[in-house]
Protein backbone atom coordinates (compact mmCIF):
# COMPACT_ATOMS: atom_id res chain seq x y z
CA UNK A 1 0.00 0.00 0.00
CA UNK A 2 1.39 3.51 -0.79
CA UNK A 3 0.42 6.00 1.65
CA UNK A 4 2.10 8.93 2.05
CA UNK A 5 1.29 12.70 3.43
CA UNK A 6 3.68 15.12 1.64
CA UNK A 7 4.34 19.03 0.74
CA UNK A 8 5.39 17.88 -2.58
CA UNK A 9 3.25 17.46 -5.97
CA UNK A 10 1.28 14.43 -6.06
CA UNK A 11 1.40 12.18 -9.09
CA UNK A 12 -1.61 9.90 -10.39
CA UNK A 13 0.70 8.30 -12.63
CA UNK A 14 2.25 7.19 -9.69
CA UNK A 15 -0.56 5.77 -7.32
CA UNK A 16 -1.84 3.92 -10.48
CA UNK A 17 1.40 2.31 -10.81
CA UNK A 18 1.28 1.38 -7.08
CA UNK A 19 -1.74 -0.32 -7.40
CA UNK A 20 -1.20 -2.43 -10.56
CA UNK A 21 -1.81 -5.85 -10.25
CA UNK A 22 -2.39 -9.12 -13.01
CA UNK A 23 -5.85 -9.93 -11.36
CA UNK A 24 -7.17 -6.25 -11.32
CA UNK A 25 -9.93 -4.90 -13.75
CA UNK A 26 -10.38 -1.93 -13.03
CA UNK A 27 -8.84 0.60 -11.39
CA UNK A 28 -10.46 3.63 -9.94
CA UNK A 29 -8.72 6.79 -8.87
CA UNK A 30 -9.89 10.14 -7.55
CA UNK A 31 -8.23 13.56 -6.85
CA UNK A 32 -9.48 16.50 -4.95
CA UNK A 33 -8.55 19.21 -6.73
CA UNK A 34 -8.25 23.07 -5.15
CA UNK A 35 -11.20 25.08 -6.49
CA UNK A 36 -11.42 28.33 -7.32
CA UNK A 37 -14.78 29.08 -5.23
CA UNK A 38 -16.62 27.47 -1.87
CA UNK A 39 -20.13 27.95 -0.87
CA UNK A 40 -20.34 31.30 -2.78
CA UNK A 41 -16.35 32.57 -2.13
CA UNK A 42 -14.15 33.27 -4.47
CA UNK A 43 -10.51 31.30 -2.90
CA UNK A 44 -7.23 32.10 -3.61
CA UNK A 45 -5.76 29.68 -2.90
CA UNK A 46 -5.54 27.00 0.15
CA UNK A 47 -3.21 25.87 2.71
CA UNK A 48 -3.47 22.38 4.40
CA UNK A 49 -1.96 21.87 8.08
CA UNK A 50 -1.62 18.24 9.49
CA UNK A 51 -0.64 15.85 12.04
CA UNK A 52 1.65 13.86 9.52
CA UNK A 53 2.38 10.58 11.57
CA UNK A 54 -0.88 10.01 12.48
CA UNK A 55 -2.38 10.96 9.40
CA UNK A 56 -0.21 8.36 7.37
CA UNK A 57 -1.42 5.97 10.10
CA UNK A 58 -5.30 6.87 9.79
CA UNK A 59 -4.79 6.78 5.91
CA UNK A 60 -3.10 3.11 6.62
CA UNK A 61 -5.96 1.98 8.81
CA UNK A 62 -8.62 3.17 6.32
CA UNK A 63 -7.20 1.59 3.22
CA UNK A 64 -6.45 -1.87 4.88
CA UNK A 65 -10.38 -1.76 5.84
CA UNK A 66 -11.29 -0.85 2.28
CA UNK A 67 -9.57 -3.56 0.88
CA UNK A 68 -10.77 -6.08 2.97
CA UNK A 69 -14.57 -4.73 2.80
CA UNK A 70 -14.37 -4.24 -0.90
CA UNK A 71 -11.85 -6.98 -1.93
CA UNK A 72 -9.28 -4.92 -3.11
CA UNK A 73 -5.73 -5.55 -5.01
CA UNK A 74 -4.50 -2.60 -4.18
CA UNK A 75 -4.89 0.35 -2.77
CA UNK A 76 -2.62 4.00 -2.33
CA UNK A 77 -3.96 7.44 -0.52
CA UNK A 78 -1.80 10.63 -1.12
CA UNK A 79 -2.63 13.78 0.98
CA UNK A 80 -0.61 16.81 0.29
CA UNK A 81 0.10 19.40 2.68
CA UNK A 82 1.08 23.05 2.80
CA UNK A 83 0.53 26.07 -0.03
CA UNK A 84 -2.00 24.27 -2.99
CA UNK A 85 -2.51 26.80 -5.88
CA UNK A 86 -6.31 26.22 -7.83
CA UNK A 87 -6.57 23.63 -9.81
CA UNK A 88 -3.84 21.22 -7.67
CA UNK A 89 -4.25 17.93 -5.68
CA UNK A 90 -4.69 17.74 -2.56
CA UNK A 91 -5.64 13.92 -2.26
CA UNK A 92 -5.03 11.41 -4.54
CA UNK A 93 -6.42 7.85 -3.56
CA UNK A 94 -6.26 4.84 -6.34
CA UNK A 95 -7.87 1.58 -5.71
CA UNK A 96 -7.63 -1.71 -7.92
CA UNK A 97 -9.53 -4.52 -8.08
CA UNK A 98 -11.47 -7.16 -10.34
CA UNK A 99 -14.65 -5.45 -11.36
CA UNK A 100 -15.72 -1.47 -12.00
CA UNK A 101 -18.71 -1.66 -9.43
CA UNK A 102 -16.30 -2.51 -6.95
CA UNK A 103 -13.67 0.12 -7.73
CA UNK A 104 -16.19 3.22 -7.58
CA UNK A 105 -17.71 1.82 -4.20
CA UNK A 106 -13.83 1.63 -2.58
CA UNK A 107 -13.05 4.75 -3.50
CA UNK A 108 -16.11 6.81 -2.50
CA UNK A 109 -16.08 5.10 0.61
CA UNK A 110 -12.59 5.79 1.00
CA UNK A 111 -13.07 9.52 0.37
CA UNK A 112 -15.47 9.81 2.52
CA UNK A 113 -13.76 7.90 5.62
CA UNK A 114 -10.41 10.20 4.90
CA UNK A 115 -12.35 13.33 5.26
CA UNK A 116 -14.07 12.52 8.45
CA UNK A 117 -11.35 10.60 10.09
CA UNK A 118 -7.44 11.82 8.98
CA UNK A 119 -5.82 14.98 10.80
CA UNK A 120 -5.24 17.47 8.23
CA UNK A 121 -7.16 20.70 8.21
CA UNK A 122 -7.52 23.26 5.28
CA UNK A 123 -7.48 26.95 5.50
CA UNK A 124 -9.20 29.35 2.78
CA UNK A 125 -7.36 32.36 1.67
CA UNK A 126 -9.66 34.82 0.05
CA UNK A 127 -8.93 38.43 -1.10
CA UNK A 128 -10.44 39.91 1.77
CA UNK A 129 -9.28 37.25 4.52
CA UNK A 130 -8.86 33.95 5.55
CA UNK A 131 -10.58 30.95 7.58
CA UNK A 132 -9.46 27.44 8.54
CA UNK A 133 -11.98 24.92 7.66
CA UNK A 134 -12.91 23.27 10.42
CA UNK A 135 -15.20 20.17 10.16
CA UNK A 136 -16.46 18.84 6.95
CA UNK A 137 -17.79 21.55 4.14
CA UNK A 138 -18.01 24.36 7.23
CA UNK A 139 -18.14 27.71 5.97
CA UNK A 140 -15.39 28.37 8.44
CA UNK A 141 -14.62 31.59 11.11
CA UNK A 142 -12.81 34.37 10.27
CA UNK A 143 -10.02 34.11 12.28
CA UNK A 144 -7.26 36.16 13.75
CA UNK A 145 -5.01 37.64 10.74
CA UNK A 146 -1.75 35.72 9.94
CA UNK A 147 0.74 37.71 11.74
CA UNK A 148 -0.71 36.47 14.86
CA UNK A 149 0.59 33.31 14.16
CA UNK B 1 1.18 18.07 23.61
CA UNK B 2 1.07 18.63 19.99
CA UNK B 3 -2.07 21.63 18.04
CA UNK B 4 -2.94 22.59 14.87
CA UNK B 5 -5.20 24.60 12.50
CA UNK B 6 -6.84 27.26 14.19
CA UNK B 7 -6.13 25.93 17.63
CA UNK B 8 -2.40 26.69 16.64
CA UNK B 9 -2.98 29.61 15.42
CA UNK B 10 -4.89 31.42 17.93
CA UNK B 11 -2.17 29.57 20.89
CA UNK B 12 0.37 30.90 18.68
CA UNK B 13 2.40 27.40 18.68
CA UNK B 14 2.13 24.64 17.75
CA UNK B 15 3.92 22.33 20.13
CA UNK B 16 3.91 22.39 23.98
CA UNK B 17 5.72 20.66 26.67
CA UNK B 18 3.73 19.69 29.64
CA UNK B 19 5.28 17.93 33.07
CA UNK B 20 3.25 14.57 33.61
CA UNK B 21 1.16 14.33 36.23
CA UNK B 22 0.28 11.18 38.27
CA UNK B 23 -3.13 10.16 37.29
CA UNK B 24 -3.15 12.66 34.37
CA UNK B 25 -6.11 12.36 31.95
CA UNK B 26 -6.28 13.70 28.29
CA UNK B 27 -9.15 15.78 29.71
CA UNK B 28 -7.10 17.26 32.81
CA UNK B 29 -4.15 17.69 30.53
CA UNK B 30 -6.35 20.12 28.02
CA UNK B 31 -7.54 21.99 30.92
CA UNK B 32 -4.01 22.91 31.87
CA UNK B 33 -3.50 24.05 28.57
CA UNK B 34 -6.74 26.23 28.21
CA UNK B 35 -5.42 27.57 31.74
CA UNK B 36 -2.36 29.10 29.66
CA UNK B 37 -4.64 30.02 26.44
CA UNK B 38 -7.56 30.85 27.88
CA UNK B 39 -8.91 31.92 24.22
CA UNK B 40 -8.59 28.52 23.37
CA UNK B 41 -11.67 27.66 25.84
CA UNK B 42 -14.78 28.29 22.80
CA UNK B 43 -12.70 25.35 20.82
CA UNK B 44 -12.99 22.74 23.45
CA UNK B 45 -16.61 21.25 22.44
CA UNK B 46 -15.76 20.39 19.20
CA UNK B 47 -12.42 19.21 19.71
CA UNK B 48 -11.18 15.66 19.55
CA UNK B 49 -8.15 13.92 21.08
CA UNK B 50 -5.26 11.92 20.30
CA UNK B 51 -2.44 9.75 22.54
CA UNK B 52 0.57 8.63 20.63
CA UNK B 53 -1.04 8.96 17.11
CA UNK B 54 -4.30 6.79 18.07
CA UNK B 55 -7.61 8.97 18.76
CA UNK B 56 -8.47 9.18 22.46
CA UNK B 57 -11.69 10.00 24.73
CA UNK B 58 -11.15 12.67 27.19
CA UNK B 59 -11.13 10.28 30.12
CA UNK B 60 -8.36 8.29 29.26
CA UNK B 61 -5.42 7.82 31.53
CA UNK B 62 -2.09 9.65 29.48
CA UNK B 63 1.01 7.92 29.94
CA UNK B 64 4.45 9.32 30.90
CA UNK B 65 6.29 10.34 27.77
CA UNK B 66 3.29 10.42 25.46
CA UNK B 67 2.00 12.63 22.64
CA UNK B 68 -0.90 14.04 23.52
CA UNK B 69 -2.81 16.02 20.35
CA UNK B 70 -5.60 18.88 20.38
CA UNK B 71 -7.76 17.65 16.81
CA UNK B 72 -9.72 20.37 15.41
CA UNK B 73 -12.43 19.03 13.13
CA UNK B 74 -10.95 17.64 10.38
CA UNK B 75 -11.59 19.02 6.99
CA UNK B 76 -9.20 17.21 4.89
CA UNK B 77 -9.76 15.88 0.99
CA UNK C 1 -13.97 17.34 -24.63
CA UNK C 2 -11.24 14.58 -25.38
CA UNK C 3 -12.78 11.42 -26.66
CA UNK C 4 -10.73 9.14 -29.14
CA UNK C 5 -10.57 5.33 -30.40
CA UNK C 6 -6.79 4.49 -30.81
CA UNK C 7 -4.66 1.75 -31.20
CA UNK C 8 -1.64 3.65 -28.92
CA UNK C 9 -1.14 3.46 -24.95
CA UNK C 10 -3.51 5.15 -23.38
CA UNK C 11 -2.05 7.93 -20.92
CA UNK C 12 -4.25 8.82 -17.66
CA UNK C 13 -2.03 12.39 -17.20
CA UNK C 14 -3.36 13.25 -20.35
CA UNK C 15 -7.33 12.63 -19.89
CA UNK C 16 -6.63 14.18 -16.45
CA UNK C 17 -5.15 16.98 -17.70
CA UNK C 18 -7.75 17.40 -20.73
CA UNK C 19 -10.50 17.43 -17.59
CA UNK C 20 -8.91 20.29 -15.45
CA UNK C 21 -11.05 23.30 -14.89
CA UNK C 22 -10.41 25.73 -12.15
CA UNK C 23 -14.41 25.21 -10.82
CA UNK C 24 -13.62 21.81 -10.57
CA UNK C 25 -13.33 20.29 -6.79
CA UNK C 26 -13.20 16.37 -7.81
CA UNK C 27 -11.39 14.69 -10.79
CA UNK C 28 -12.94 11.08 -10.77
CA UNK C 29 -10.28 8.28 -13.35
CA UNK C 30 -11.48 5.17 -14.20
CA UNK C 31 -9.46 2.83 -16.11
CA UNK C 32 -10.38 -0.59 -17.52
CA UNK C 33 -7.53 -2.94 -17.70
CA UNK C 34 -7.06 -6.36 -18.78
CA UNK C 35 -6.84 -9.10 -16.34
CA UNK C 36 -5.24 -12.31 -16.12
CA UNK C 37 -8.40 -13.93 -16.02
CA UNK C 38 -12.09 -13.98 -16.81
CA UNK C 39 -14.85 -16.47 -15.10
CA UNK C 40 -12.27 -18.91 -14.07
CA UNK C 41 -10.18 -18.69 -17.41
CA UNK C 42 -6.40 -17.73 -17.41
CA UNK C 43 -6.41 -14.65 -20.48
CA UNK C 44 -3.29 -14.73 -21.89
CA UNK C 45 -4.32 -11.37 -24.02
CA UNK C 46 -7.19 -9.42 -25.54
CA UNK C 47 -8.00 -8.28 -28.93
CA UNK C 48 -9.86 -5.21 -29.01
CA UNK C 49 -11.85 -4.69 -32.92
CA UNK C 50 -13.77 -1.48 -32.98
CA UNK C 51 -16.15 0.48 -34.98
CA UNK C 52 -13.57 3.83 -34.93
CA UNK C 53 -15.52 6.24 -36.32
CA UNK C 54 -18.84 5.54 -34.64
CA UNK C 55 -17.44 4.25 -31.76
CA UNK C 56 -16.17 7.66 -30.77
CA UNK C 57 -19.64 9.56 -31.93
CA UNK C 58 -21.51 7.42 -29.25
CA UNK C 59 -18.89 8.09 -26.78
CA UNK C 60 -18.88 11.82 -27.52
CA UNK C 61 -22.77 11.18 -27.40
CA UNK C 62 -22.54 10.06 -24.19
CA UNK C 63 -19.91 12.36 -22.87
CA UNK C 64 -21.90 15.16 -23.76
CA UNK C 65 -25.53 13.37 -21.92
CA UNK C 66 -22.95 12.26 -18.65
CA UNK C 67 -21.48 15.95 -18.46
CA UNK C 68 -25.63 17.36 -18.51
CA UNK C 69 -26.95 14.66 -16.24
CA UNK C 70 -24.26 15.16 -13.76
CA UNK C 71 -23.29 18.95 -13.95
CA UNK C 72 -19.81 17.74 -15.31
CA UNK C 73 -17.31 20.49 -15.78
CA UNK C 74 -15.53 18.32 -18.27
CA UNK C 75 -15.19 14.69 -19.63
CA UNK C 76 -12.80 12.74 -21.25
CA UNK C 77 -13.37 9.17 -22.68
CA UNK C 78 -10.41 7.19 -24.90
CA UNK C 79 -10.76 3.40 -26.10
CA UNK C 80 -7.48 1.32 -27.26
CA UNK C 81 -8.55 -0.72 -30.25
CA UNK C 82 -5.76 -3.92 -31.13
CA UNK C 83 -3.56 -6.18 -29.38
CA UNK C 84 -3.28 -5.57 -25.53
CA UNK C 85 -1.59 -7.44 -22.79
CA UNK C 86 -1.98 -7.99 -19.24
CA UNK C 87 -2.06 -5.10 -16.96
CA UNK C 88 -2.57 -2.66 -19.92
CA UNK C 89 -5.68 -0.12 -20.13
CA UNK C 90 -7.97 -0.64 -22.40
CA UNK C 91 -10.86 2.31 -21.33
CA UNK C 92 -9.90 5.31 -19.92
CA UNK C 93 -12.41 7.80 -18.83
CA UNK C 94 -12.15 11.10 -16.54
CA UNK C 95 -14.91 13.28 -15.14
CA UNK C 96 -14.13 16.64 -13.55
CA UNK C 97 -17.14 18.52 -11.24
CA UNK C 98 -17.68 20.79 -8.34
CA UNK C 99 -17.98 18.16 -5.69
CA UNK C 100 -17.03 14.21 -5.14
CA UNK C 101 -20.66 12.28 -5.22
CA UNK C 102 -21.19 13.30 -8.74
CA UNK C 103 -17.75 12.67 -9.96
CA UNK C 104 -18.19 9.11 -8.73
CA UNK C 105 -21.50 9.00 -10.10
CA UNK C 106 -20.88 10.35 -13.13
CA UNK C 107 -17.59 7.96 -13.81
CA UNK C 108 -19.88 4.67 -13.05
CA UNK C 109 -22.46 5.52 -14.85
CA UNK C 110 -20.44 6.15 -18.01
CA UNK C 111 -18.11 3.28 -17.71
CA UNK C 112 -21.99 1.47 -17.90
CA UNK C 113 -23.09 3.08 -20.73
CA UNK C 114 -19.83 2.76 -22.52
CA UNK C 115 -19.91 -1.35 -22.01
CA UNK C 116 -23.72 -1.07 -23.26
CA UNK C 117 -23.61 1.18 -26.09
CA UNK C 118 -19.88 1.47 -27.62
CA UNK C 119 -19.53 -0.81 -30.65
CA UNK C 120 -16.00 -2.31 -29.81
CA UNK C 121 -15.71 -6.01 -29.04
CA UNK C 122 -13.03 -8.09 -27.49
CA UNK C 123 -11.90 -11.33 -28.17
CA UNK C 124 -10.01 -12.88 -25.14
CA UNK C 125 -6.99 -15.18 -26.32
CA UNK C 126 -6.04 -18.19 -24.17
CA UNK C 127 -3.54 -20.71 -23.80
CA UNK C 128 -5.80 -23.33 -26.30
CA UNK C 129 -8.03 -21.17 -27.66
CA UNK C 130 -9.35 -17.94 -28.06
CA UNK C 131 -13.72 -16.33 -28.76
CA UNK C 132 -14.75 -13.20 -28.90
CA UNK C 133 -16.46 -11.86 -26.19
CA UNK C 134 -20.17 -10.56 -27.32
CA UNK C 135 -22.48 -9.05 -25.50
CA UNK C 136 -21.17 -8.07 -21.69
CA UNK C 137 -19.87 -10.57 -19.36
CA UNK C 138 -20.50 -13.69 -21.43
CA UNK C 139 -18.35 -16.39 -21.56
CA UNK C 140 -18.03 -16.33 -25.46
CA UNK C 141 -18.35 -19.70 -27.59
CA UNK C 142 -14.83 -21.09 -29.39
CA UNK C 143 -14.59 -19.56 -32.44
CA UNK C 144 -12.84 -20.61 -35.72
CA UNK C 145 -9.11 -20.57 -35.77
CA UNK C 146 -7.20 -17.30 -36.17
CA UNK C 147 -6.09 -18.81 -39.65
CA UNK C 148 -9.57 -18.64 -41.01
CA UNK C 149 -9.88 -14.90 -40.81
CA UNK D 1 -21.62 -3.21 -45.42
CA UNK D 2 -18.92 -3.08 -42.37
CA UNK D 3 -18.53 -6.23 -40.34
CA UNK D 4 -16.85 -7.11 -36.87
CA UNK D 5 -15.84 -8.91 -34.12
CA UNK D 6 -17.08 -12.66 -34.55
CA UNK D 7 -19.30 -11.80 -37.88
CA UNK D 8 -15.99 -10.68 -39.81
CA UNK D 9 -14.21 -13.72 -38.41
CA UNK D 10 -16.70 -16.19 -39.39
CA UNK D 11 -17.64 -14.04 -43.23
CA UNK D 12 -13.87 -14.06 -43.46
CA UNK D 13 -14.09 -10.01 -44.81
CA UNK D 14 -14.78 -6.91 -42.68
CA UNK D 15 -16.10 -4.87 -45.82
CA UNK D 16 -18.71 -5.58 -48.75
CA UNK D 17 -19.93 -3.71 -51.47
CA UNK D 18 -23.44 -4.18 -51.78
CA UNK D 19 -25.59 -2.71 -55.35
CA UNK D 20 -27.87 -0.25 -54.04
CA UNK D 21 -32.07 -1.74 -54.64
CA UNK D 22 -34.96 0.96 -54.40
CA UNK D 23 -36.96 0.28 -51.31
CA UNK D 24 -33.69 -1.54 -49.31
CA UNK D 25 -34.17 -1.70 -45.91
CA UNK D 26 -31.41 -2.75 -42.91
CA UNK D 27 -33.24 -5.88 -43.20
CA UNK D 28 -33.36 -6.53 -46.83
CA UNK D 29 -29.11 -5.97 -47.16
CA UNK D 30 -28.84 -7.97 -43.77
CA UNK D 31 -30.38 -11.01 -45.76
CA UNK D 32 -28.57 -10.82 -48.89
CA UNK D 33 -25.63 -10.73 -47.15
CA UNK D 34 -26.75 -14.07 -45.44
CA UNK D 35 -27.44 -15.71 -48.68
CA UNK D 36 -23.85 -15.13 -49.42
CA UNK D 37 -22.54 -15.83 -45.91
CA UNK D 38 -25.30 -18.93 -44.66
CA UNK D 39 -23.18 -19.55 -41.90
CA UNK D 40 -23.49 -15.97 -40.30
CA UNK D 41 -27.89 -16.70 -40.26
CA UNK D 42 -27.47 -18.00 -36.43
CA UNK D 43 -26.23 -14.24 -35.43
CA UNK D 44 -29.26 -12.97 -36.65
CA UNK D 45 -30.72 -13.11 -33.28
CA UNK D 46 -28.01 -10.79 -31.32
CA UNK D 47 -27.40 -8.34 -34.01
CA UNK D 48 -27.56 -5.01 -34.09
CA UNK D 49 -27.60 -2.34 -36.91
CA UNK D 50 -26.34 1.09 -37.96
CA UNK D 51 -26.45 3.63 -40.92
CA UNK D 52 -23.75 5.70 -41.31
CA UNK D 53 -22.49 5.65 -37.69
CA UNK D 54 -26.51 5.68 -36.48
CA UNK D 55 -28.10 3.02 -34.75
CA UNK D 56 -30.86 1.63 -36.75
CA UNK D 57 -33.67 -0.94 -36.54
CA UNK D 58 -33.96 -3.11 -38.72
CA UNK D 59 -37.06 -1.76 -41.09
CA UNK D 60 -35.23 1.75 -41.66
CA UNK D 61 -34.53 2.24 -44.71
CA UNK D 62 -31.28 2.69 -46.68
CA UNK D 63 -30.35 5.46 -48.41
CA UNK D 64 -28.28 5.25 -51.65
CA UNK D 65 -24.52 5.20 -50.97
CA UNK D 66 -25.20 4.46 -47.13
CA UNK D 67 -22.61 2.35 -45.15
CA UNK D 68 -24.62 -0.07 -43.23
CA UNK D 69 -23.03 -2.26 -40.20
CA UNK D 70 -23.46 -5.05 -38.87
CA UNK D 71 -23.08 -4.88 -34.84
CA UNK D 72 -22.58 -8.04 -32.69
CA UNK D 73 -23.33 -7.32 -29.08
CA UNK D 74 -20.80 -5.26 -27.77
CA UNK D 75 -18.04 -5.75 -25.18
CA UNK D 76 -15.92 -3.27 -24.71
CA UNK D 77 -14.77 -1.60 -21.79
Amino acid sequence: MLIRVTPDELNPGEAIAAVASPAAGAINVFLGVVRDNNLGRKVQYLEYDAYPSMAEKVMRELAGEAKERFGLEECAVLHRTGRLEIGETSLLIAVSCGHRAESFEAGHWLVNEIKKKVPVWKKEVWEDGEAWIEGPESLGMQQAPATMR
Amino acid sequence: MLLFASVADRAGTRRLELPHRDGDTVGAIRDRVIERFPQLADAIPTLMYAIDEEYARETDAVPAGATVALIPPVSGG
